[in-house]
């Protein structure tokens, strides 16, 4: 299954990337997503999840075609 | 209700003007309304600040600033809504934010404006990157809880 | 601060773009400006109200409204206010009080102008007597808390 | 002493003026003026006693030249 990932703000530039697409096999959840697009960075402190735009747990599955997003802390208003 | 995200300057009150133009239908019923707007300040945590750059997850946070005000419009009588938030690059004293709330009550008035404008800062997927005067950037890393501390 | 008790019908989205465009030293300081518009329902109490006479106690309302403002700016961190009140003869629709606060930050900004429409409505000298649909008259007896019970 | 006493809103309708003006030869409170010019009424439920346009209490001391007012709860706004 083919999963979209997302990147805003410090965590982009810090990353150096605004997206990722990235293909698996099998089931996998939000922060199974982390680890396979950014193997060799920890997850940054306070980093907050998205999937298909509303607000999730890492814990949260992703099923074929989900956008998953990662951001910081937001900053508007 | 409506939401607008804007990428060039906007006057709030030029907006609400026009809202209520075209929202004949609360004539009479509406007995207060409540409006905050956010204007960029030329100085953050004790530097001065010559520009900004707003960054937006498009399409997340029309989405977020819906479910917002969706939940507030059940939690009080509220007649109609409307939020503008500006992205892009901004300058001192541009308007950032109007949060407008149409209602017959004052009391669900000022409660639910402010109900909104929480839950945007806490929810709504906007970042903030300051420019400062000495040319440096940083990304604003948290909202404040909105008061000015006395000295 | 700016306190006008007037006659005639206004315009309180003018007002404060009259107000912000005299108030240049506000510029790059201002954060949050917190805005109450109060205005005529055409019913009250389950009854179709076609108009109403607002009396007040010249000089006394000033005087009040004086007071109420300045023990905000003492309480909160403010920057400027601006509260306009009509009186005399009014109709649905039209705007009765303008409270407009402006701050650096949106918390000091909500709570003072929360603060000073509270205390406008138990102690500025105003009476309302509203005319009904009937041409009956009646005078408001007491302001009331401010939200719409749900049936 | 000489005392201008006023009534505002529904107390003006109930009483059926807007002013009084009252002599002392002794000092007197905000309830001792409402005594003297409204001999035959009770003060009505609520009402508000006003000196020099701030709001006292009826046992408030008035002196020559003060000006004393009398109203219902106010419902501005």
């Amino acid at each position: 299954m083919s999963i979209k990932v997302r990147y805003f703000a410090s965590l982009k530039e810090r990353i150096g990337r605004a997206e990722d697409q990235v293909e698996f096999t099998m089931n996998v959840t939000v922060s199974d997503i982390w680890q396979q697009v950014n193997q060799d960075k920890a997850l940054p402190e306070n980093i907050l999840a998205a999937v298909n735009m509303e607000y999730v747990g890492f814990d949260h599955p992703v099923n074929d075609g989900d956008e998953v997003a990662f951001f910081p802390p937001v900053t508007g208003g | 209700m409506i939401v607008k995200i804007v990428s060039e300057s906007f006057d709030p009150w030029q907006e609400i003007q026009a809202f209520q133009h075209s929202a004949q239908a609360m004539r009479g019923k509406v007995g207060a309304t409540s409006v905050f707007v956010g204007t960029m300040r030329d100085f953050n945590e004790g530097d001065a600040i010559k520009g900004m750059t707003l960054e937006h997850y498009p399409g997340m946070t029309e989405k977020q600033l819906c479910n917002i005000i969706t939940a507030v419009m059940e939690k009080w009588q509220v007649i109609d809504v409307l939020v503008v938030h500006r992205v892009g690059d901004i300058f001192p004293d541009d308007p950032i934010v109007l949060v407008a709330v149409w209602s017959s009550h004052r009391g669900d008035a000022f409660d639910s404006s402010r109900s909104i404008m929480e839950a945007l800062k806490s929810k709504a997927p906007f970042w903030k990157k300051e420019i400062l005067a000495s040319d440096d950037q940083r990304w604003v890393e948290k909202n404040s809880d909105g008061y000015l501390k006395k000295d």
